[in-house]
């Protein structure tokens, strides 16, 4: 009779069914013609090319997955869209890029090599977290100091403030309240004045 | 007491079954006698409500049958004609209508043998389980208010 | 004539130069730039590294900004935040939970009706029309139009121009009387996300980019972002180091080679604020020679 | 509330839409449509838990058709019945203005109804949970219990055809049992009448009801028929796949198939 | 009140040793509407049916049931004897006593009592039965194929060998399609012309064919055996029994540079030309849009020189109205353009072409003669890098599916290389290598192990031009997707087969189905293949989907059988068993609402939609309305109607209803 308790809905728990889940990137798409890989501008400096990241979420093992999740790959991606907009497949890796890191950072899984990305990622979310808008040198003072970089754009800075292209206070918008706001509703925390 | 003879109808499709049957013919094989078939070009021309009609009108089993899926002389006539049996079955079934009166199946112009069996095991089934009582009743009772109502 | 203006963070900063040149022009041309209210940052590639619904909250309260005070057309001169906010645009009106999630955020009104435009898009619809009468000086200059990344992709967001030959800037520079040259790199990436954590990157990418012009014969880089521009214009010393040899290209934005044509002031677009110093020869492109037939046997000969 | 106000005055001001339908406060506490033309009037628009009547019926009507565009207030219902009526060529998507209602309650701003069909991609469909639990119910008797439940329910039936006016994909200009020749229904208000009535209406129905349960409550005798169409809905989404009001293409359960459809009775 | 004529057959004792034929007559004359109710040892024979045509005559009869055989035996039968008596045949039934009864039970009560049942539902059915008029039709033995390419000259010769009358007609000036511009074939590399101009050559000459060439299918009417067939001849501007195919005119012509549609622009013809040398037939076309005659009015060298004045510049398109009993579609296929790839230059660079140029190139009688040389310069190229799947198997902007061909001709054009150019360097970029057939993965192994073309596993992702070098950026996904960059002198993209140009118009001229990529449908996947929905339209080649050689000229002689069978009688009779939507007065004009759900269950597009206009020409209802030339009679859509606007002629609702209700009348004993 009813056919209906024979069907149970699969749930898919693989890193590969998550990330269809919640960006609609369809991993298992991917025939591997390694156009991606081809046509990506950093894959040289890439531990393991887009298409290859493709191939071990296809897998769907831990151990693959948690590879792609400490890889270097995902955080040197640029966001260029280079790749998307050549895949046969229309298989959004950027999008895909976007959520691994989420992934990755939220489970602690942050590769070695590319903390300081992520540095400077946080730095520059405090920066228009405090002020709205982004404060170059502050951010650039705050990014050396988390990355312990001191030396580095040691040169640049000075002639940049000399070409009138970095200000020396920051520029604070007025709903500086509503941006802390906004950064407490989505990224979990409360904000100064709710605490 | 004497033993109850089912009354059956069949609705056949033309290019398969009804050539089927045929060949049981042709073959001389023997079948019960309660099976009143009733040709229709293709599976897709049966409607559902001739089978609901023929239960209102004393039949206490139908058997449907047509070609083999992708066998279908229209090419998807019985494609169509299955979905339409898989609904009504199941609209039967909640309805507390045991779809076991309805006997469907695949028979080709060459199974003349096969028909024959569906016949004789259709109509021993519902031999065993008896006259449609339940819809009967359903028509006597309408007869009834039909001449009370007028 | 009245039209809003989002100028992104970098335009108050590091690229107060582009800022200058795209109000001068603007000014040549009768077109005033209003500011959007209170305008925060888009949040850039750091927020949609790290979290997908800041990353549409930011933008979202931007473009809200604007609707509140009625703004209908927004031009954007940063192609990062032009791609954002395109971006942002286009995934909460396909989906209006989000979209209501988004509002609830930013505890603004969102509609998602505001017609935004890149600098280009700016250029052809109100300086185009007028600039035949304006142009003082004809921009004679041999240059490669760089378009990058987020001008043109995602395409199936933004809709605009040709995406792996784009001819937006191509066609500006003919107008002005220059030449734009066809070359390898018009749409790669120079690095712009990883700028400040990995410049030995930026250098490799971005030199590629200048090596590749320079090689062509260009006197000049075409810009319309001002991540390209600093990559391009400051990376020069990680660049040199990729390239083994010193590149002196200079990396002129879009808004500077009009304003050039239209004989405005060079402090005024803040041509001085480039770390490469802009000096082009004039260049007159060659008149094709009229066609000699060839010593060799040709293929097309039936 | 006060968005779905808004955005309906908006319509109207700016001359997208000729009329919007959708709920106010009526009678009794009760809530009813409403049809709107003046833009002034959107105030009496509301929203909330009584607003339960599957407004898509009336894009059907003549009354309502004459109007060109037409915004209509949608909870889910609603938006998969409009799609439904797309598909089926009763309602040109030009001609439709989706004030999409989300399970919160909040408007949801849909500009086309491709966004809606990706909305309804997203969200589990199937009846609601009081009328399944009683269609599980109905599943763990006994076929006899069943016929029994359905007999003594569809014996009080005096074919009033209330649940046909209530369904907004009834919309055939002749049905069914307006056919005398021949006489396919038959058409006293007789058990075997009902039974063939209703038998009718959930085949008609199946692989395209969107479960909204409105057939149930236009029923003045409360017997239970909005079951038949909602279990053919789910037997429809288990055999073949297919829930009605997904798409705005034609791939309704039974005018379509495929090869390997799964049935274990053909002999 | 019908009067209905009841015939029980005896069939010898067939039926009557276990039915009481007597008792069934006799009851079967009680029933209401029986007038005439007779037994007969013979119903088939003379005598028999002479009984039933006097009882027509006699008793004015509006109905007869002949209790007999099975309808599929003697149904056209009794038809016939009823229609010699004046009665429409369609009014008549059988009721199987004999198959389904007398052969299948043992002589008793049951057994006539079945008889009759089943007699008395006939007569129920009879009596609601309505005239038809049957389609009968002659066949015309003339095949019309559509076509010249390989596969339509196979399928034209083989039906004219049958002794068929058989008009081929061919778009371009010459037959010999795509197979003539091929320079060798895999997987043998022998030369393509030369196993084809015979063949082209045998069509010119065969007294069964005509030929018409650089013409076009105008309009297609009637249905199988019976279509009227339209053919644009176009004006090649020149008498054509004058001309002798000197050639003169083509190599004085001033217009010199016309890029060659022949040689895929890779080379020039003249305003006046035949496509290439051994043309068929050898007549050259004049092209108005470059002629200096037409887009000057001044010139006319062409008509000085010619020797024999063949030369008519005011001759216009003519019409040509046939009549054809079957057709054959063999209008083959076409590749996409190497400008489509926006990633691969778009057409900006002169040396990225695709495989039908390199084809050409490769030609001994192609524009380089044979000699592989780069279209810019007229260098011959060091390092060439082959581009498999251009297109084919991307969604995105290509097509999905896999064109089939593309992995043996890059194999065969890398290999030709190699041997034209020995120290050559070829690279092929694939990504699965798919070469099933014979002798075909030899093949493939050859070019890779023997003559060294290097294979390396990934898709190119762009090119671009660097220094007169076309910079080829692809990786290698066997090296974990490693980014490899070659410097190439040219690049050859094997892009992916797609319909012809003009396959949609032609299909919905033709009512012919088409899949979603514009090829034309198959009847059955499986076991019509060469068959369509459409009675007596056939399919041979490439247009059905992207097909090498010997899968065409295969196919086509499939066809040509499918056309002789169908030639091989002289008459066709069609019942006048088909669908049709109930029309009835305004304002409602039909009871049908519109929904076209029926639309889809249709599997010969029989269902079209009509407009109902006010006079002001506003459409002011959409209904269904079935087209009689292509509906079949099953009746799916009549189930699946809802409102029961449609309705099946032979197997009306109310007949069908009729004989269920009459046959379960009484108790089966």
């Amino acid at each position: 009779m009813s056919s209906a308790s024979n069907h149970e809905i699969h749930v898919d728990n693989s890193l590969s069914g998550l990330i269809l889940k919640h960006t609609e990137v369809p991993v298992q798409k991917c025939y591997q013609c390694g156009k991606c890989s081809a046509g990506c501008p950093v894959v040289n400096e890439m531990d393991y090319p887009p298409s290859l990241l493709l191939r071990m979420l296809q897998t769907g093992t831990p151990e693959m997955e948690e590879k792609v999740l400490r890889s270097y790959s995902i955080w040197l991606c640029l966001s260029c869209e280079q790749c998307i907009s050549r895949c046969p497949m229309e298989i959004d890796i950027p999008k895909m890029m976007d959520y691994l890191r989420q992934v990755s950072y939220k489970k602690k899984m942050v590769n070695p090599k590319a903390k300081d990305i992520v540095r400077f990622h946080k730095a520059f979310l405090d920066s228009i977290k405090n002020t709205g808008r982004l404060y170059e040198i502050g951010l650039t003072l705050d990014f050396k100091l988390r990355s312990m970089n001191l030396m580095q754009d040691l040169t640049t800075a000075p002639s940049m403030i000399a070409k009138g292209k970095l200000g020396l206070f920051p520029e604070m918008i007025k709903g500086t309240k509503h941006m802390a706001k906004i950064f407490a509703k989505t990224t979990g925390l409360k904000s100064e004045d709710e605490k | 007491m004497e033993q109850f003879e089912p009354k059956l109808v069949a609705f056949v499709c033309n290019w398969c079954t009804y050539a089927g049957a045929d060949l049981t013919g042709t073959s001389r094989i023997k079948y019960a006698t309660n099976v009143r078939i009733i040709r229709f070009p293709c599976t897709g021309r049966i409607d559902f409500m001739l089978i609901s009609k023929a239960f209102a009108n004393g039949a206490d089993g139908v058997i449907v049958s047509g070609c083999h899926p992708n066998d279908c002389h229209y090419t998807s006539g019985n494609f169509h004609a299955r979905r339409r049996w898989m609904s009504f079955n199941a609209m039967l079934t909640f309805m507390g209508i045991d779809p076991e009166r309805i006997i469907f199946s695949w028979v080709s112009a060459a199974e003349g043998a096969k028909w024959a069996d569906i016949v004789n095991q259709s109509v021993e089934k519902i031999r065993k389980i008896g006259p449609f009582t339940e819809y009967q009743k359903l028509v006597q009772s309408g007869i009834e208010e039909e001449n009370f109502n007028g | 004539m009245k039209l809003g203006i989002y100028p992104g963070c970098s335009l108050t900063g590091s690229a107060r130069d582009y800022n200058e040149s795209v109000f001068a022009i603007a000014e040549a041309c009768d077109i005033q730039l209003e500011q959007v209210p209170d305008w925060n940052c888009c949040g850039a590639t750091a927020a949609h590294n790290m979290n997908k619904e800041l990353s549409l909250a930011l933008p979202a309260r931007i473009l809200a900004q604007a609707e509140k005070v009625g703004m209908t057309d927004i031009v954007i001169p940063c192609a990062a935040c032009y791609s954002r906010l395109m971006v942002t645009q286009h995934e909460l009106n396909n989906d209006p939970v989000l979209k209501n999630r988004v509002s609830e955020i930013i505890e603004m009104d969102f509609k998602g009706t505001t017609a935004i435009l890149n600098v280009v898009q700016m250029i052809d619809k109100y300086v185009t029309p007028v600039l035949k009468d304006k142009i003082v000086k004809n921009f004679s200059h041999k240059v490669a139009c760089y378009y990058g990344c987020l001008m043109v992709r995602p395409y199936k967001v933004l809709q605009y121009d040709q995406h792996e030959d784009p001819q937006g800037m191509d066609n500006v520079i003919r107008l002005l009387g220059g030449t734009a040259i066809d070359w390898g790199y018009k749409v790669e990436c120079c690095g712009a996300g990883l700028t400040m954590s990995k410049t030995e990157i930026v250098g490799m990418l971005s030199g590629k980019i200048v090596k590749d012009a320079t090689r062509r014969g260009a006197q000049a880089i075409i810009v319309a972002c001002p991540m390209c521009h600093s990559n391009l214009d400051m990376r020069r010393p990680a660049i040199n180091e990729y390239t083994k040899e010193k590149m002196d290209i200079p990396v002129l934005y879009i808004t500077d080679a009009i304003g050039m044509a239209l004989g405005i002031d060079e402090k005024k677009l803040g041509l001085q604020r480039h770390f490469v110093p802009v000096k082009m020869a004039e260049y007159i492109p060659p008149v094709p020679e009229p066609k000699k037939p060839k010593a060799k046997e040709p293929i097309n000969n039936l | 509330m006060d968005n779905l106000r808004k955005k309906a005055k908006e319509l109207l001001e700016s001359k997208t839409v000729d009329l919007v339908i959708g709920y106010e406060n009526g009678t009794n506490g009760k809530a009813r449509a409403v049809f709107i033309k003046d833009p002034e009037k959107t105030g009496k628009l509301i929203y909330d838990d009584r607003c339960k009547q599957n407004l898509a019926v009336y894009l059907n009507k003549h009354e309502v058709k004459h109007y060109g565009k037409i915004a209509i207030v949608a909870p889910l219902m609603v938006m998969r019945s409009v799609l439904v009526l797309v598909s089926e060529c009763q309602l040109k998507p030009e001609n439709i203005v989706v004030l999409g209602i989300g399970e919160d309650g909040s408007l949801l701003d849909f500009p086309s109804l491709e966004v809606v069909e990706k909305y309804i991609a997203k969200i589990p469909l199937g009846n609601p949970e009081p009328d399944q639990v009683i269609i599980d119910k109905l599943n763990a008797m006994s076929m006899e219990q069943r016929r029994e439940f359905w007999q003594n329910e569809l014996e009080r039936c005096f074919k009033c055809y209330a649940c046909r006016a209530a369904c907004p994909m009834c919309y055939c200009l002749r049905c069914t049992v307006e056919c005398n020749q021949p006489q396919w229904i038959s058409a006293p208000a007789h058990p075997l009448g009902n039974l063939e009535w209703h038998q009718l209406r959930t085949m008609h129905l199946t692989g395209r009801c969107v479960s909204c349960g409105d057939c149930g409550r236009a029923c003045p005798l409360n017997i239970p028929i909005h079951l038949l169409t909602m279990q053919q809905a789910e037997e429809a989404f288990h055999m073949f796949g297919v829930r009605a009001g997904t798409s705005q293409k034609a791939d309704s359960a039974l005018s379509t198939y495929k090869p390997d459809d799964k049935e274990n009775f053909i002999l | 009140m019908s009067r209905i004529g009841v015939f029980v057959c005896h069939c010898g004792e067939n039926i009557s040793a276990t039915v009481d034929v007597a008792k069934v007559a006799d009851d079967s004359s009680r029933l209401p509407g029986v007038v005439h109710s007779v037994d007969y040892k013979y119903m088939c024979s003379d005598p028999g049916q002479t009984l039933v045509k006097e009882a027509i005559k006699e008793h004015n009869l509006t109905g007869v049931v002949v209790a007999a055989c099975s309808p599929r035996m003697h149904e056209p039968t009794f038809r016939k004897a009823c229609a010699t008596a004046g009665l429409n045949p369609y009014l008549s039934e059988m009721a199987n006593v004999r198959e389904h009864c007398s052969w299948v039970h043992d002589k008793g009560e049951q057994t006539t009592q079945k008889a009759f049942d089943v007699v008395r539902a006939m007569i129920s059915k009879v009596s609601n039965n309505g005239a038809l008029e049957p389609i009968k039709v002659p066949v015309t033995k003339r095949a019309l194929v559509v076509g010249g390419g390989v596969a339509g000259i196979q399928a034209a010769l083989d039906i004219a060998n049958c002794g068929h009358q058989v008009i081929l007609v061919e778009r371009s000036p010459s037959i010999g399609g795509h197979m003539a511009q091929l320079s060798e074939t895999f997987p043998t590399l022998d030369c393509s012309q030369c196993i084809l101009t015979p063949r082209m050559v045998e069509v010119a000459q065969h007294p069964n064919i005509t030929l018409y060439t650089y013409s076009e299918i105008e309009s297609v009417d009637g249905f199988i055996g019976n279509f009227k067939v339209k053919i644009r001849k176009r004006a090649r501007n020149l008498d054509e029994d004058l001309c002798t195919g000197c050639g003169l005119c083509t190599t004085k012509c001033p217009q010199k540079k016309i890029p060659s549609e022949f040689e895929q622009g890779l080379g020039f013809r003249p305003a006046i030309y035949t496509p290439f040398p051994q043309a068929v037939p050898n007549k050259p076309v004049i092209d108005h849009d470059n002629c200096t005659y037409y887009k000057s009015g001044k010139c006319k060298v062409c008509e000085i020189v010619c020797p024999t004045k063949a030369i008519r510049f005011e001759q216009e398109d003519t019409i040509l109205d046939v009549e054809i009993g079957a057709i054959v579609l063999a209008t083959g296929f076409d590749i996409k353009r190497s400008d489509f790839f926006p990633e691969y230059g778009k057409g900006k660079y002169k040396d990225v072409i695709d495989g039908l140029q390199f084809e050409r190139l490769a030609s001994a009688s192609g524009p380089t003669q044979g000699m592989i040389r780069r279209p810019s310069d007229g260098q011959i190229p060091k390092k060439i890098v082959f581009i498999a799947c251009a297109g084919s198997r991307d969604p995105a902007k290509g097509i999905e599916y896999c064109s089939k061909i593309c992995c043996m001709y890059t194999a065969k054009h890398a290999m030709l290389y190699k041997h034209k150019v020995h120290d050559g360097e070829a690279h092929v970029f694939y990504m699965d290598i798919r070469a099933g057939g014979k002798m075909y993965e030899e093949f493939v192994r050859r070019a890779i192990v023997e003559d060294h073309v290097n294979y390396t596993r990934g898709r190119v992702s762009t090119i671009y031009e660097l220094d007169g070098k076309l910079i080829v950026k692809g990786a290698d996904t066997l090296l974990g997707a490693q980014a490899v960059e070659i410097e190439a002198d040219m690049v050859v993209l094997a892009t992916a087969g797609i319909a012809n140009d003009g396959s949609e118009e032609l299909a919905q001229k033709m009512h012919v189905s088409y899949d979603e990529h514009k090829f034309f449908a198959e009847a059955h996947p499986k076991l019509k293949p060469v068959e369509t929905n459409t009675g007596g339209i056939f399919l041979a080649g490439a247009c059905q989907t992207t097909r090498d050689i010997p899968d065409s000229v295969s196919m086509a002689s499939g066809a040509a059988v499918k056309v002789a069978a169908l030639f091989s009688s002289d008459l066709l009779t069609r019942e006048p068993i088909v669908a049709r939507v109930n029309r009835i007065p305004g304002p409602s004009h039909s009871t049908c609402v519109g929904c076209f759900m029926c639309q889809p269950v249709c599997p010969y597009q029989a269902i079209e939609r009509e407009e109902i206009k006010d006079r002001a020409g506003n459409v002011i209802k959409s209904l269904a309305r079935i087209n009689e030339g292509l509906c079949q009679g099953c009746g799916t859509c009549v189930a699946l109607c809802r409102s029961k606007s449609i309705d099946l002629l032979g197997y009306t609702d109310n007949q069908m209803h009729s004989e269920v209700l009459s046959v379960l009348e009484e108790a089966f004993v």
